[in-house]
């Protein structure tokens, strides 16, 4: 297989695969969740539910001081990857492309140098995020296989994109091949792995803040 | 089935599973953030104390049973299946080092609301009989008895006596159509009858028509902190038909927390409709009292006070400005605790701890936690709103040595009543 | 079209790489060829570099088949040499970092033709006793 | 002229001097993309070239390929040198016809066994022998046949390369390269849709000037005409760094000059040498005339998802996939939610009440 025909083939094929795994494993998942329900609670309540629930799913993306002073390597690292990813992902004037071409809207981007920027710096918090899992007692007792798995193919996606950005790898059709391939693969594990988590975190947090918001405190 | 067994817990499990639980579980990343939310972690350095693996059997039955990616996983056996064995294992972790506190339901940065899948867990736990024995014990003499500590009927006759000739105030018992019916946790019968007294002077004061009710005046409920729902039924079923029968248009918590998250947020749940009275915490009750004026008071407290937020009233209770409102009424000189509120550290005995003794050690090692929160306020009196509360603070405070009084919130307010007490009753006389 | 912005970033490594050639020149006499036709030039970016070379002394025409032109720029030592068709197709264009572009000089193959073709001019003027 | 005549010698005949020669060769040293420190090897090399014969074939084609040589560069150092190669056979341009064709063919095939250079552009049909034929004879038999005698073969144009338009999705021809066939001899491929044309005399120039085939990539093309992508050499590739973009052919962004990225461009994965040989005596090329580059020299790019649809822009439409995942996902998640909804309802139905004296061990 030539270097363009690994290109067409994940641009062609293996993309529509994963996409479709993606999307289908993703909705799998939201149906499995929201149709198991819960019960109507009967208690008395002393606040809405509603209002209390959305606050929480944005009161929790605000970095609190008890984090930061007792996690203050996974918090900030943390943060910086999330905010740099989505940087990436959403911003980089290629991806606009994919996006407005699947979805139809579009929107400014950002310099590719910026980009660029950012992408190192969230390698490097990727790379600090695996090292402290590594090496701190508490967070490796927790870890799986599956959490260094998922980081290293964060990763990838991102150091799959540099590279093809940067013709580290030639020919370049390899390169962006590459990439794309390993977006594939993210995009295939995302609905059996935790990566769900970027969905489920606003299920989540809207079921804390309204259970709690019925019982009149705001989490 | 006549006895538990790992089919019937795992049965339990399938009944409590629901969209929160699965979402919570969709969500953790093992960060780690909730083991520095949780005493138990902060104090042992131990990871297997992290909240989030304490859960760690349900989520694999979550995951095997409840997600398609999870039972196709099961069928080719690449998944390991729940033992009895395990859930022994796990026991402790569910039981002796959780309080069911709900500091690290508020950490998480997912929203995961740990405590109440711990509360779910523990259904399975217990249909499958892994409970801790002296948890099993309170139970037992709960359903049985009507206190988990064994106190009785006669017990409360006799200090309802002693109260009455010692502060000739009159403690209503079965008055039917009383307003309010008070509870009393029987930690607050056996260790701190002042609870009572305190209620009797507040409510004469007030001219609070009110009662107790001699087949229902436990509060306190193990069922719930068993993790058994059909028991915490049983037990709670007699408060609504011991109120129910009096006709009583309010039941007032004591100051005891559990007892108040069974009664107020679970109960109407638990016997499945809603009641036909109100349920008020009794700061809840005082708060009230002090905004329409009924509650006078003279003098303040000198000392410096501080506020043990308790875990189920305040943070999960959502009683969080009252205690504040009344403190301000007997004191200028308060101070709140460093982490107050909703991101109180729990006193160590909450959720079943306090009654189960192989747990002592470990509760006493993560007092530490409270300690140094107590140390930073320099406070010389601690007030708290719970009687659980109150024992295991006194007995922590013990364990390390610490000289520092504590009391509870509404005994505090009843040694500050204004003496003319006949205003209180007037003002009543003209609302009625 | 707006030149200038892309004009920079394509001049500029060529002109650095022209500086170090003239310093290598001056230091230890070595010379150095650049072919332009090799260069992804944009738009107007040839004449940016023509007009940054300027002109200087020398400026010398050549006829072997076809044009070429030889002109020293306003940097002596730097030489821009175009060759064109028989039909005037620009077919090279070179600059050279030496003191004398070898295109001026007489080859050596073709001194030995001279020799003989003086001689027989010569000899056509009715000297030939003199040779 | 005869065939043993170098290359020198013609030129000295035709009264070229020593000056004129070294001209021709930094011109051809400059086409062939060598250094200019080269061009001693050039004259040196060039100077006893022996004239090689060339049969060219043309198959599956649009003569575009031929149109780009011989329109482009009249008699340049390009028409020096096919003035100097005995072309014996390319159909298109030959006088002869019919039979006469067929023999002048034959006839250099045997006078050069062995050593004739074998030029095809076109591809082969392989579906029915039918879709092709010349004289009678099947593209495939042709190619197999002229293929046995020649030292080495250039494939020019991306239809000989790789397939071409004729194998462009669904490709009823069967259409193939000539590296899909032929597998015993060295094939130098030339893409382009057409050519540069100085890329195609450059590859001829090194193998008259060498006698050997020049170095080559992945896909058999010379590397130094393919071994830099488009979007690497482009001048416009500084406003690609810079994030600025032209989104329409007529916008603000096309008349500064600015990428075309989004517009289509195939630079970044493209390898040719349009970027500095550039086309119509080094006039201009495609993204310099405001248009994305094609891709043309690349195999399949007719297949590749759009000309002008951003390189990141997945080939396929997504609809399908994004309808597909929905309905699946919908629809399996419901019933696998239904399932799990229902175990969770029958564990209820079928539950037994819990009792302390069970708790205690006791029932």
């Amino acid at each position: 297989m030539t270097p363009m025909d690994f290109l067409q083939l994940v641009r062609g094929p293996l993309f529509d695969i994963a996409l479709t795994i993606f999307i289908f494993g993703v909705l799998l998942r939201l149906f499995e969740i929201i149709i198991l329900d819960r019960k109507r609670d009967l208690s008395e309540a002393r606040g809405g539910e509603f209002i209390a629930g959305s606050k929480t799913i944005f009161r929790r993306f605000k970095p609190d001081r008890e984090k930061l002073q007792h996690s203050p390597v996974p918090t900030i690292l943390g943060y910086i990857f999330h905010l740099g990813f989505f940087i990436c992902l959403l911003f980089f004037i290629p991806h606009i492309e994919l996006i407005h071409s699947a979805l139809g809207v579009s929107w400014p981007g950002l310099p590719n140098f910026l980009v660029d920027v950012v992408a190192l710096i969230t390698m490097g918090a990727l790379v600090g995020l695996f090292l402290y899992r590594l090496t701190n007692p508490l967070l490796r007792f927790l870890s799986s296989f599956q959490d260094y798995f998922l980081l290293v193919v964060v990763f990838l996606t991102l150091a799959t994109g540099y590279i093809a950005f940067h013709h580290i790898i030639e020919p370049y059709p390899l390169a962006l091949g590459l990439h794309l391939l390993s977006v594939e693969l993210l995009l295939v594990i995302f609905p059996f792995t935790k990566l769900m988590h970027t969905f489920t975190v606003f299920l989540g947090r809207y079921y804390n803040g309204a259970m709690a918001g019925r019982r009149g405190v705001q989490s | 089935m006549s006895t538990t067994s790992l089919q019937r817990g795992l049965e339990a499990w399938k009944e409590e599973m629901d969209a929160p639980l699965a979402a919570f579980f969709s969500s953790c990343v093992h960060c780690g953030i909730c083991a520095e939310a949780c005493l138990f972690y902060t104090e042992t350095g131990d990871p297997k104390y992290t909240p989030i693996h304490k859960l760690e059997p349900l989520r694999r039955f979550w995951h095997q049973e409840f997600t398609l990616f999870g039972r196709l996983l099961k069928m080719v056996g690449l998944s390991k299946e729940i033992t009895d064995a395990e859930l022994a294992a796990w026991e402790p972790l569910v039981y002796d080092s959780c309080t069911l506190c709900g500091r690290c339901s508020q950490a998480c940065p997912m929203g995961n609301d740990i405590t109440y899948m711990i509360r779910k867990m523990r259904e399975g736990f217990a249909a499958s009989g892994h409970v801790p024995p002296g948890m099993v014990g309170a139970a037992g003499r709960a359903v049985r008895i009507g206190s988990p500590m064994g106190v009785k009927l006669s017990a409360l006759q006799a200090q309802i006596g002693h109260i009455e000739q010692e502060s000739g105030l009159k403690i209503p018992v079965d008055v039917q159509g009383a307003d309010y019916m008070a509870l009393l946790s029987s930690m607050e019968i056996m260790n701190f009858p002042e609870y009572l007294e305190a209620l009797a002077r507040i409510f004469e004061q007030a001219g609070v028509s009110w009662t107790l009710c001699s087949e229902a005046f436990e509060a306190t409920n193990s069922g719930v902190q068993v993790g058994s729902k059909d028991i915490a039924r049983e037990l709670l079923q007699r408060v609504v038909d011991g109120a129910e029968k009096l006709g009583v248009k309010c039941v007032i918590s004591p100051e005891c927390g559990h007892a108040y998250y069974a009664l107020r947020w679970e109960g109407p749940n638990l016997i499945g409709r809603t009641y036909t009275f109100q349920v008020l915490h009794i700061l809840e009750l005082l708060d009230q009292l002090r905004g329409e004026g009924r509650l006078k008071v003279e003098g303040q407290f000198e000392e410096l006070l501080t506020f043990h937020d308790p875990c189920q009233i305040v943070r999960k209770g959502g009683v969080l400005a009252e205690p504040r409102n009344l403190l301000a009424l007997i004191s200028d000189n308060y101070v709140e605790m460093p982490d107050s509120r909703e991101f109180n550290w729990c006193c160590g005995g909450g959720g079943g701890v306090s009654s189960n003794e192989r747990a002592e050690a470990l509760r006493l090692k993560v007092f530490a936690r409270k300690k140094r929160q107590l140390d930073a306020t320099q406070a010389e009196t601690l007030v708290t709103a719970c009687a659980n509360c109150r024992l295991m603070l006194e007995e922590g405070l013990e364990e390390y040595g610490m000289e520092l009084p504590v009391t509870g919130l509404t005994e505090m307010i009843a040694e500050k009543l204004a003496s003319s007490s006949a205003e209180g009753r007037g003002e009543r006389t003209e609302e009625r | 079209m707006n030149t200038t912005d892309h004009a920079a970033v394509t001049l500029r490594p060529l002109l650095h790489e022209i500086h170090h050639a003239l310093q290598r020149l001056a230091q230890v006499g070595e010379e150095h060829t650049i072919d332009l036709e090799a260069l992804p030039f944009g738009p107007g970016d040839e004449a940016l570099l023509l007009e940054f070379l300027g002109s200087g002394e020398v400026a010398a025409q050549l006829h072997a088949l076809g044009e070429s032109r030889v002109l020293e720029s306003r940097f002596p030592g730097v030489w821009l040499v175009t060759h064109f068709s028989e039909e005037g197709v620009r077919l090279a264009q070179q600059l050279e970092i030496t003191r004398t572009p070898a295109l001026l000089r007489t080859p050596q193959e073709e001194l030995g033709v001279a020799v003989e073709q003086f001689a027989q001019a010569l000899r056509e003027q009715g000297g030939a006793d003199d040779v | 002229m005869s065939a043993h005549i170098t290359l020198g010698e013609a030129l000295r005949r035709r009264g070229v001097s020593r000056r004129g020669f070294l001209k021709f060769c930094t011109a051809t040293a400059s086409m062939m993309a060598l250094p200019p420190t080269m061009v001693g090897a050039v004259a040196e090399a060039l100077e006893s070239a022996p004239r090689p014969s060339v049969i060219w074939l043309s198959f599956q084609e649009c003569t575009g390929c031929t149109e780009s040589l011989t329109r482009s560069h009249a008699p340049t150092v390009e028409g020096l040198i096919f003035d100097h190669i005995s072309l014996d056979y390319h159909h298109t341009l030959q006088a002869a016809s019919g039979d006469a064709a067929e023999e002048a063919r034959e006839e250099a095939m045997h006078a050069h066994w062995g050593n004739y250079l074998l030029v095809v552009d076109g591809s082969i049909p392989l579906a029915n022998p039918g879709y092709s034929t010349i004289a009678g004879m099947s593209n495939l038999d042709m190619l197999k046949e002229s293929a046995e005698g020649a030292a080495a073969i250039i494939a020019v144009g991306s239809c000989a390369a790789f397939g071409g338009l004729p194998k462009a999705k669904p490709n009823p021809t069967g259409a193939v390269s000539v590296a899909d066939i032929i597998k015993d001899k060295p094939i130098i491929n030339v893409p382009g849709c057409p050519p540069v044309p100085s890329v195609m005399t450059g590859v001829l120039a090194h193998y008259l000037t060498f006698g050997t085939i020049p170095e080559l990539d992945v896909y058999g093309r010379p590397k130094v005409f393919f071994g830099q992508n488009i979007h690497d050499r482009c001048y416009r590739r500084t406003f690609y760094d810079r994030g600025l973009f032209a989104k329409t052919f007529d916008d603000e962004g096309a008349r500064k000059g600015w990428c075309l990225y989004r517009l289509g461009c195939k630079g970044p994965t493209t390898y040719n040498a349009c970027a500095t040989m550039k086309w119509n005596q080094g006039a201009s090329w495609p993204i310099e005339a405001g248009h994305g580059c094609l891709g043309c020299s690349e195999p399949d790019f007719w297949d590749a998802g759009g000309f002008y649809r951003a390189l990141s822009i997945p080939i396929n439409d997504p609809a399908a996939a994004i309808g597909i995942g929905v309905v699946a996902g919908a629809a399996i998640g419901i019933a696998s939610g239904a399932m799990a909804h229902r175990k969770k309802v029958e564990a209820t139905h079928h539950r037994e009440p819990l009792k302390v004296e069970q708790l205690e061990g006791k029932a």
